[in-house]
């Protein structure tokens, strides 16, 4: 199999609401990732779109309409999402077009701009569930998450307060992140004392509804290592997608990550993932998410992630950092810009790039996930210097 | 190093101008369960990925791709969605086979358009908001403009684009599974009204609905079934730009560019001489002629005589559109291109009953996402 | 090394009231009117009929709840229609204190996963709790569905209005 | 495989209404939001230029989509403009025959890539051709809208 590396990366700040239109935040990132490896869009031989629904931003075939934007004028340009997912898909829908053989270099973008959505983004969220036996009933999308929550919270024995912890390291994470819209140090009162939204979820529990973009150029081999003397390479992709009866499945444990996780495991020749994997950057658009996808990404044992956090372990000085970015707790959440910006993070530490964020202990693996749709999807991408 | 892909299977349910007595994953169940019959290989044990082709605002559903999996045998499998035409879904198949990590890929695309109460604003909606959608009260404007501009550059008669629309419709009598079939004449589409001048309601196509599979192959794969391999020769894809002021108004580029990048795949030179027969865009009458000379089965300004001569007709030197394209079958919105390929793949191996064409080895076979973009793709077929 | 910058332009809610910025809007008429099928029309039907329908698949012997004509394991055709109890147990719930529309409401909606007696294990619908206090609702709570009065169902999932403790 | 009972009597055929229940607020972006402040303030139509290949946009964009670099000055278009297709519409999006009937014709100005994408006035369908020359309508209170444009008429010389 062709090896495919990341050889740039680039982002936008994650605001509540841009000026930019969705093109021009396009532009923004991926110019900026373009810069980043010194190319030009002349070098670029396809273009790969990841954004999620089009009632965020407002056009049909939002695809098309970002198009010139992400660079694609007169070049092979294709759009894929897996709802919450596609911000790691992006990249693996970006290495198969460079893996295929076809093209030695590709620009991968994600945007998302959810500010356009009126009266609020959850317009669009409750066009998420099934048309004729969900929706008359009114479900907002905290309703999923809250129920997921709950479900796992109550088959595991998890209190809230150890969950507490992961919003409060990710929002400390991120006052690091330039990009960043909710870096703050926050306590664990704060956030059980916040809002009570859709017990258990809380306001402080949720990641904010932003505006945003990010990119990443992969390319070939041997373009890459012409392009960079510190590729990082995309050595393991896997995706899954469960039934869509939501309702039917134990919402405690999400084997659609696990599955995902052991295609791109067995990809990347992983058998001892928690021993192989340095750093990881699971999606946490909720804080128990983050624990939720430790576990399905096989780093911890069923239910055991929170214990992980509470001994620090995954903090930044820790043995095995999550969310060292800061995650879409504190970064923001503009979906597919927030998936692709985990897998910028894990680019920028592997490359000892990551600034303030840098973890201490050295890293070489590393591993970016998302999920979504109705908790029903996991993207899962390994990477290595 | 391109490793040999076959599409080994096809299967589909329509077209209809409504379907209720199916919801879309009952449609796409059945076509699905005719794709994995035609091709002999159960879903669950030996299909590696699945493509789900699809746009939010035609389904009336966010994120559409979650209810994809259950009906097409995906449970639990690597699925995805891909925002665009149907045969972007196959090459988004095919480019995975081409990595080796996987051997059989199936693609899936459906219409449920008769499902949109007001199909015409959705199309609108893709519009850009803040310079074009505020002016433009019907998204057909933007046909008729490029129409008028077509036409003017390459003098066409008006009595060509009919003859397109005759022929089609004729084609799609053939074909059983047409929506909108018709015998009808020039005097009567060129009375028509211009109701968005210069188009009339005869060079749009109307809305159908349908669904479509498509099962791909590595070639090891492909030689151990019984089913006869039509193989994946070239494959091209282009977008040209979203801004209607800055594209090109008379030359299909997108298209141009996909046919030079999927012929120069498959290794050929000469498309006028190579190819036996094409499925082409025809959303609108002059669309055909447009993408016909944009993929190179005639020179720029030619398309008009071929089509007037008949030389587009299922026994003309170069047949185009025999099943009927989305004029005599439907406009299938984002399943239109997998239609197209449905067709192709049944004139290769033969199985295209009245509207067989004689010579069928090498076909060529192009898409357009539809007002407004300036998106397409291109693949070609041979056995 | 080059100078980072990162695009993005933040407005402030201020702006767009006070009009310091050009704005469009714009309300799209996405408005459908979709085709049920098969499953789902004998599911609307039935609970027209205050009944709740599932689907049982031969071959993995599952009844599954909301009824399909394809069992997504075994993928083949589902074999027989069954009437299941109108009764179940939370799987899962929240106590919700805002709309879709993220409005503060005072009573708190309770929407819940019942998994209905009859169907397979695991197989629940989406609905809401309704006629108990919100912290006595637990997992495992026995329920039943509260219907509308005959004459005023219509055949839709709200023709069950909430789902009560048993 | 195959779907084992169908429905067979249109008597049980249901259909479910709904919609995606959403308003959009756009913001004209960076670039859009120069080229409306003109219009508005200075009845003026600006386009951006790229400084590598030297094209200038109209409508403008803060990035020149052939070369991917970012533009960096705002130029003015001078009118008139020239009619480069046209077309007239007579019914609208929900297929009801509009009151009257409008020209949309796409208006390309000299030195410039692109154009405007506009409505017709004070000419009648039979009269208009390609290559035309027209100038804009401004309307005296502008608010920042392309509608601050009320159409292109045929330009005379002055």
């Amino acid at each position: 199999m062709r090896r495919v590396a990341i050889v740039g990366a680039g982002m936008t700040k994650f605001i509540r609401r841009a000026q930019e239109t969705g093109k021009e935040l396009s532009f923004e990132a991926a110019n900026m990732a373009l810069n980043s490896c010194e190319l030009t869009i002349k070098d670029i031989d396809c273009i790969v779109m990841g954004t999620a629904p089009d009632a965020f931003d407002g056009v049909h075939m939002k695809g098309e309409y970002l198009a010139d934007g992400a660079g694609a004028w007169r070049k092979p340009y294709m759009r894929s999402f897996v709802g919450g997912g596609t911000g790691v898909f992006a990249v693996i829908q970006g290495w198969y077009h460079v893996a295929s053989g076809l093209f030695d270099t590709c620009l991968v973008v994600c945007e998302e701009k959810m500010s356009s959505c009126q009266p609020h983004p959850q317009g669009a969220f409750l066009t998420i569930f099934d048309n004729i036996i969900e929706r008359p009933l009114g479900p907002n999308l905290l309703w999923i998450f809250a129920l997921e929550m709950n479900r796992y919270m109550s088959v595991y024995k998890i209190p809230k307060e150890e969950i507490a912890l992961v919003a409060v390291k990710n929002k400390r994470n991120a006052k690091d992140h330039p990009c960043a819209l909710l870096g703050e140090d926050i306590t664990v009162e704060d956030v059980l004392k916040s809002e009570v939204l859709a017990w258990p979820v809380q306001r402080l529990d949720v990641s904010p509804i932003s505006d945003g973009a990010a990119a990443v150029v992969l390319a070939s081999e041997d373009r890459a290592r012409r392009i960079t003397d510190k590729p990082v390479w995309i050595d393991g992709v896997g995706w899954c997608l469960d039934t869509t009866y939501w309702t039917n499945r134990d919402l405690a444990y999400p084997r659609y990550v696990e599955a995902a996780a052991i295609m791109a495991y067995k990809m990347a020749g992983i058998t001892d993932p928690r021993r192989e994997i340095h750093i990881a950057e699971p999606y946490d658009p909720f804080d128990y998410k983050e624990l939720h996808h430790m576990e399905g990404l096989l780093l911890c044992d069923k239910g055991e992630a929170p214990k992980l956090t509470a001994k620090g372990v995954t903090s930044r000085d820790g043995e095995l950092p999550v969310c060292p970015s800061g995650g879409l707790l504190g970064v923001g959440n503009p979906i597919a810009a927030a998936g692709l910006m985990k897998v910028c993070e894990i680019f920028w530490q592997l490359r000892e790039e990551a600034g303030a964020r840098q973890v201490t202990r050295k890293v070489r693996t590393g591993v970016a996930q998302a999920w979504g749709d109705l908790m029903q999807v996991g993207t899962v991408v390994v990477l290595r210097r | 190093m391109i490793r040999k892909v076959a599409i080994i299977g096809t299967g589909y349910i329509g077209c209809f101008p409504t379907s209720p007595h199916l919801s879309y994953k009952e449609m796409m169940f059945e076509a699905a369960c005719r794709a994995y019959t035609d091709a002999g290989i159960d879903p669950r044990k030996d299909a590696d990925g699945f493509v789900c082709v699809s746009e939010d605002f035609h389904e009336g559903t966010s994120i559409f791709d979650e209810y994809v999996p259950d009906q097409i045998g995906a449970y639990m499998k690597p699925v995805h969605t891909i925002a665009g035409d149907g045969i972007q879904g196959l090459i988004a198949a095919f480019l995975k086979i081409q990595t080796g990590l996987m051997n059989i890929v199936v693609v899936e695309a459906h219409s449920k358009a008769s499902n949109m109460m007001f199909p015409e604003h959705i199309t609108s909606l893709a519009l850009d908001p803040i310079f074009n959608r505020p002016v433009l009260r019907n998204a057909y404007s933007i046909a008729a403009m490029e129409m008028r501009r077509y036409i003017y550059e390459r003098k066409i008669p008006l009595e060509a684009l009919a003859k397109v629309v005759i022929k089609n419709k004729l084609n799609a009598l053939k074909n059983p599974s047409s929506a909108y079939p018709a015998y009808v004449d020039a005097d009567e589409i060129l009375a028509a009204e211009r109701c968005f001048d210069p188009l009339s309601s005869w060079d749009i196509a109307s809305y159908a609905d349908g669904a479509f599979v498509v099962i791909v192959a590595s070639e090891e794969v492909a030689r151990n079934l019984k089913v006869k391999p039509v193989w994946i020769k070239g494959v091209g894809w282009c977008t040209e730009t979203p801004s209607l002021e800055t594209r090109d108004w008379v030359n299909a580029t997108y298209a141009e560019r996909a046919a030079e990048m999927a012929y120069r795949m498959a290794g050929i030179k000469n498309p006028a001489k190579e190819i036996d027969f094409a499925e082409v865009d025809d959303s609108f009458s002059y669309k055909e002629l447009q993408h016909m000379e944009a993929i190179g089965l005639c020179r720029k300004g030619e398309a008009g005589y071929l089509v007037m001569e008949g030389e587009t007709g299922i026994d003309g030197r170069i047949p185009v559109n025999p099943s009927g394209g989305s004029l005599g079958v439907g406009n299938l919105m984002d399943a239109t291109g997998l239609m197209r390929i449905v067709e192709a793949v049944g004139q290769l191996r033969r199985e295209a009953g009245r509207r067989q064409v004689e010579k069928a080895e090498t076909a060529v076979v192009q898409s357009w996402r539809g007002i407004p973009t300036t998106t397409g793709a291109v693949v070609v077929l041979g056995i | 090394m080059k100078m980072i910058k990162y695009g993005g332009i933040a407005l402030k809610e201020r702006d767009f009231k006070e009009g310091r910025v050009i704005v469009f809007r714009d309300a799209p008429k996405a408005k459908y009117l979709w085709d049920c099928g098969v499953a789902i029309s004998r599911f609307l039907k039935g609970l027209k009929e205050g009944k709740i329908i599932g689907r049982r698949c031969f071959r993995c012997s599952r009844v599954m709840v909301p009824p399909r004509m394809f069992c997504e394991v075994c993928f083949r055709g589902t074999d027989e229609w069954v009437e299941l109890s109108d009764t179940g147990r939370v799987n899962t719930y929240s106590i919700c204190y805002v709309t879709w529309d993220m409005i503060r409401i005072k009573e708190p909606q309770i929407p819940a996963v019942i998994e209905i007696d009859g169907a397979s294990r695991g197989m629940g619908i989406l609905h809401l709790i309704s006629g108990v206090k919100p912290e006595e609702v637990h997992i495992g709570m026995k329920v039943r569905a509260h219907w509308k009065r005959e004459e005023e169902r219509t055949g839709s999932i709200r023709d069950i209005l909430y789902f009560e403790p048993i | 495989m195959g779907i084992i009972e169908k429905i067979n009597r249109n008597n049980d055929i249901v259909f479910w209404k709904g919609e995606i229940p959403v308003e959009f607020l756009y913001t004209a972006g960076v670039a859009g939001e120069r080229f409306y402040r003109e219009l508005r303030d200075s009845g003026k139509i600006v386009g951006s230029k790229c400084s590598s290949c030297r094209s200038i946009y109209l409508p403008p964009r803060i990035y020149c989509e052939r070369c991917f670099t970012e533009t960096d000055e705002f130029v003015e278009t001078e009118t008139p403009g020239e009619v480069y297709t046209y077309c007239i519409i007579k019914y609208d999006n929900e297929g009801n025959r509009m009151e009257r009937e409008e020209i949309y014709a796409f208006v390309r100005f000299p030195g410039v890539t692109g154009g405007l994408i506009h409505r017709l006035g004070e000419i009648s369908p039979e009269e208009v051709n390609i290559g035309m020359k027209v100038e804009p309508l401004f309307k005296e209170n502008r608010v920042g809208h392309i509608d601050d444009i009320i159409y292109f008429k045929p330009y005379r010389e002055k």
